[in-house]
């Protein structure tokens, strides 16, 4: 019982609070490196340095008044928030924080193919959300993102099959012990995915320069235009939760994930004294920055661009990838 | 009652067949009609899964990744033909497609 | 079938209003866009939102009064609006400017392009996702504000300008800020050029995109760096020289392929020739009066008059009759640049995708209280 | 216990969703309705130890065929509902009559096969333990059933080609 029962859900609970303070926290953070890269200070009124922001948000969030759309769809207009949310945190189940049990939720078999199947339905918030607002650009929008979430999703996807031929296995513990077992980070081995991924990831998170499906200066905000208060922060929160989860799943599978550099250098052995969870959450925060950065910096992609990018030039690429892992696995 | 058996399976099965049967003889509405298809399939692929396992055999397995990959194609064909067609006569009604050609 | 009937509508037309409360229509533009996918297959341009009379109200005012009015027109450039009708009513009244005036207001109307542009470029590059753009260049911006703040005091509508002169000398030290803004802006040009110009993305999205050519840009009778853009040799400071230009060496910039790539990298030049001109004029200023002998009550003579000067924006004309009697014009027409470009809008935006709507709204920079008036 | 826990909140949640995807006055609804119908029998796949199965059923299924059909659904801006229109050669209620046959032929053979002889079927000698099913799946999928799989993948090729020549403007 306690095995079975009480010890996942305490785990589950602990990780539900951590993911949602986190992202309340990373969006302080974001607001800052961004301000940084912008040449201004960000928040400072709420606390030291506006480290205290990351609490009033969403308490202004929630306080604020919950609007419905007169012709809206109200059952999927409820439901939209909540279809963005859950995946994204139930995404979290099979991502290990360590190699001991104690990290991770469920270690499973298909934990990778999990991991994509639950993001993948991710899209359904977003598409209802601007369909159930019966609002134009809303609906623009979500016609946008639903396009833009296939097609990159299979791009992601294609490009994680090279990792799974090298790893051999589609446990997430497992592809961390393999990078063990092999000696070296796959990113090493398999840069080419590493990009990919990087790029898909992007694109799956609507961040920029795919952040299309919210391109606040073509659509009004994209898909979420008619939502406001609590509503409006669940898709934040989605959206934020999926940045990163992703940032931990590209951290695991080609940066070693608990890991330290080079883990079979024994000269380099001194570094186990940081433990494992510290260099995942040192690596999620390295890509964490990685976004932000991207995001200070560069413009927005157009629609066709990005369409001609993921199915002309990501899957093909991809495709290639694993032909060359296949290739290269019967050779070795 | 608590022991569960592939007869359970089977029944669940049959049951959600049925409701796909009922959708596409009843309604109008071809969208709908196709889910009722999808719906079908799947009571189809629960029976092979619950079998596969029963059997201790992976062929009821394979078969359904081979359910699902036909699926996927004639939802693609399927929806293309329903847009196509209803760009030329703005109906997703099923009697009103008792033409061959548009 | 008997009952086949045409198709009531397209599945695939869709019809949206940008604006007029829109992020990116830069004030109250409203475009009715009719939508095939993404694509826009035919565009309305709806302005009028901030119509406010400024030419009927001038009837009403005196010569003096309506410097007040002119600043509330393009209120990016409010210098280079009280320029362009000063110079118009002395043209009218025969007025002689002084030469330290003349220079003064060549500083102030090149300060003020430069201070326009770097709106334009925050505002352009922020439409089309580059968010630190806008934050470095509101950045200089303000440098450029803090100096009218210095020179009259206000930092948006400056009223910075007299029929006949300038209300006031500059401070003293005035010069010296000045000429270290010009080298602060020299620095800070090539970071937005690092962020933009050679940009993959930046170039995805401009080049190629509103490609007008020069034939077309007159027969629209566009103005300013969307004319030059499409390579097109018009800038009223070299075609009828007004304040001191004729007596400085600078260049326009020509554009080859009439892009939204090009005009955005006329504007940036023009950021470079605008300090180069005021670093002249800082070193050329000569000592002197502000002010030219104007009658205490302006009454010019019957007659009309046309003059124009370029704006950050285009051609800016002010076209005047006086009746020889009041002491206020008879009919006062402007002829604004930005209405002129957005002429040019629709022809642009046909046939482009929603997201270059934004991006093209964003190239032929419009103000839309000038628009409107 | 759990199996059985498992089993009938399922089966509930299934077939109760399976009735509103037929049932519901609005298209999207259905779709819906269709998607989380898909994610219970995902659920049920993993009851039954075909994990693999399951997780491809939410990528294929939920995460790609039934966002074709809200797709589909959202473009076709329907003016009236199918319903309305009512031709008098199509009965409703002979449809119900045929399915209920269907149903009651379907119990029929389950209760026929299962009730006579209740461990007439019982398991052989398993050719491929089920135990870590993904290597013994991929296993048969690339050697026993590799034509098949092959003739599959043309089939989805196939399908996409004529989808897209479908879907263009002019047929």
């Amino acid at each position: 019982m306690l095995d079975t029962l009480v010890i996942p859900l305490l785990k589950i609970v602990v990780l539900l609070n951590a993911i949602l303070i986190s992202v309340t926290f990373m969006v302080l953070m974001e607001r800052k490196v961004i301000a940084w890269a912008q040449s201004r200070l960000g928040p400072m009124r709420v606390g030291p340095y506006g480290v205290l922001q990351a609490i009033v948000d969403p308490i202004k969030l929630i306080l604020k008044e919950d609007i419905t759309p007169v012709k809206a769809d109200k059952m999927l207009f409820s439901l939209a928030p909540i279809l963005s949310l859950v995946p994204a945190l139930v995404a979290f189940a099979v991502v290990p924080f360590g190699g001991d049990e104690l990290f991770y939720v469920a270690d499973i078999n298909v934990g990778l193919l999990f991991f994509l199947s639950v993001t993948s339905i991710g899209v359904y918030g977003i598409i209802l959300a601007g369909w159930a607002s019966n609002s134009k650009y809303p609906l623009l929008a979500s016609l946008r993102a639903s396009a833009q979430l296939i097609s990159y999703e299979i791009a992601v996807t294609m490009t994680l099959v090279s990792v799974i031929l090298t790893s051999g296995t589609l446990s997430m513990v497992g592809i961390v012990e393999a990078q063990l077992a092999d000696g070296v980070w796959y990113g090493f081995i398999q840069p080419v995915a590493f990009v990919l991924v990087m790029i898909g990831a992007l694109a799956e998170t609507n961040r920029v320069p795919f952040d299309l499906p919210e391109a606040e200066t073509e659509l009004t905000g994209g898909f979420h235009t008619e939502y406001s208060g609590m509503r409006f922060s669940l898709f934040f929160l989605a959206e934020y939760a999926n940045i990163i989860v992703i940032s931990a799943v590209t951290a695991l599978l080609f940066f070693g994930g608990w890991l330290r550099p080079f883990p079979n250098v024994e000269a380099l052995a001194f570094l186990d004294i940081i433990p494992g969870w510290i260099w995942l959450f040192g690596k999620i925060f390295l890509f964490l920055y990685l976004f932000m950065w991207i995001r200070a910096t560069l413009p927005r992609y157009r629609y066709d661009q990005l369409m001609r990018i993921g199915w002309k030039l990501l899957i093909p690429i991809a495709l290639a990838n694993i032909v060359v892992t296949g290739i290269v696995k019967v050779l070795v | 009652m608590l022991e569960i058996t592939t007869a359970h399976y089977t029944i669940l099965s049959a049951a959600l067949f049925s409701i796909g049967v009922i959708g596409v003889l009843v309604r109008r509405n071809i969208i709908i009609i196709f889910m009722a298809i999808e719906l079908m399939l799947n009571a189809v692929n629960i029976n092979l899964v619950a079998h596969a396992e029963q059997l201790q055999n992976l062929i009821g397995q394979v078969f359904v990744v081979f359910v699902i990959a036909v699926a996927a194609a004639e939802a693609a064909v399927g929806l293309g033909i329903l847009l196509a067609f209803y760009r030329n006569k703005e109906t997703v009604n099923i009697d009103e497609m008792n033409v061959m050609r548009w | 079938m008997a009952t086949q009937s045409a198709p009531i509508f397209d599945t695939d037309e869709l019809v949206i209003n940008m604006g007029p409360q829109h992020p990116s229509t830069h004030g109250v533009l409203r475009l009715v866009l009719k939508l095939d996918g993404e694509r826009v297959v035919d565009c309305d341009t709806v302005m009028g939102y901030v119509h406010r009379g400024i030419e009927k109200l001038s009837e009403n005012r005196d010569w003096t009064q309506i410097i007040l009015l002119t600043d509330r027109m393009d209120y990016v450039a409010a210098a280079t609006n009280n320029l362009g009708y000063c110079e118009t009513v002395e043209k009218l009244l025969e007025v002689e400017v002084p030469r330290r005036a003349r220079y003064i207001r060549t500083i102030l109307a090149e300060l003020q392009r430069i201070g326009s542009h770097c709106l334009w470029l925050g505002t352009h590059a922020m439409d089309i996702g580059a968010m630190t753009v806008l934050l470095y260049a509101f950045r200089e911006r303000e440098l450029v504000l803090d100096l009218f703040e210095e020179y009259c005091g206000a930092r948006l509508t400056y009223n910075s300008m007299r029929i006949g002169g300038l209300p006031l000398d500059i401070p003293s030290g005035w010069d010296q800020k000045v000429r270290a803004f010009c080298d602060v802006m020299e620095t800070k040009l090539p970071e937005y050029e690092e962020l933009l110009t050679n940009n993959r993305i930046w170039l995805e999205r401009t080049r190629g995109v509103g490609v007008i050519s020069g034939p077309d840009a007159t027969a629209l009778g566009l103005c300013g760096p969307p004319l030059r853009g499409s390579g097109v040799y018009r800038d009223v400071r070299k075609d009828e020289p007004y304040a001191a230009y004729d007596e400085f060496d600078f260049e326009v910039p020509l554009g080859t392929q009439g892009d939204t790539y090009d005009r955005y990298l006329i504007r940036l030049e023009e950021f470079r020739q605008s300090i180069r001109i005021i670093r002249q004029a800082l070193d050329g200023l000569p000592e002197g009066p502000i002010m030219g002998k104007v009658p205490r009550l302006l009454k010019p003579k019957a007659g009309e008059t046309y003059h124009a000067i370029e704006s950050p924006k285009g051609e800016l004309g002010y076209f005047i009759v006086s009746d020889g009697r009041a002491t206020n014009p008879y009919r006062l027409r402007v002829r604004p640049p930005s209405f002129c470009n957005l002429q040019g809008l629709k022809p642009l935006i046909v046939g482009h995708l929603v997201a270059d709507v934004v991006c093209l709204i964003g190239t032929i920079d419009i103000v839309l209280g000038e628009v409107d008036r | 216990m759990a199996e059985a826990l498992a089993f009938y909140t399922l089966s509930i949640l299934i077939l109760g969703l399976g009735v509103a995807v037929i049932t519901t006055p609005k298209t999207v609804h259905s779709v819906v309705f269709l998607v989380l119908n898909f994610l219970c029998v995902a659920a049920l796949y993993v009851v039954l130890q075909a994990e693999f199965l399951a997780v491809i059923q939410i990528l294929v299924y939920a995460g790609g065929i039934v966002v074709l059909y809200l797709f589909v659904v959202m473009l076709v801006n329907l003016k009236r509902q199918p319903e309305e229109h009512q031709d008098p050669r199509r009965l409703a209620k002979v449809g119900l009559v045929l399915s209920g046959a269907v149903l009651v032929e379907l119990a029929a053979i389950v209760v026929y096969s299962y009730g006579r002889e209740p461990s007439s079927v019982s398991a052989p000698s398993p050719a491929f333990p089920v135990q870590g099913n993904i290597e013994e799946l991929g296993w048969l999928l690339y050697t026993d059933y590799l034509i098949p799989f092959e003739v599959a993948s043309v089939l989805l090729l196939v399908a996409m080609v004529g989808a897209i020549i479908l879907a263009r403007r002019e047929l």
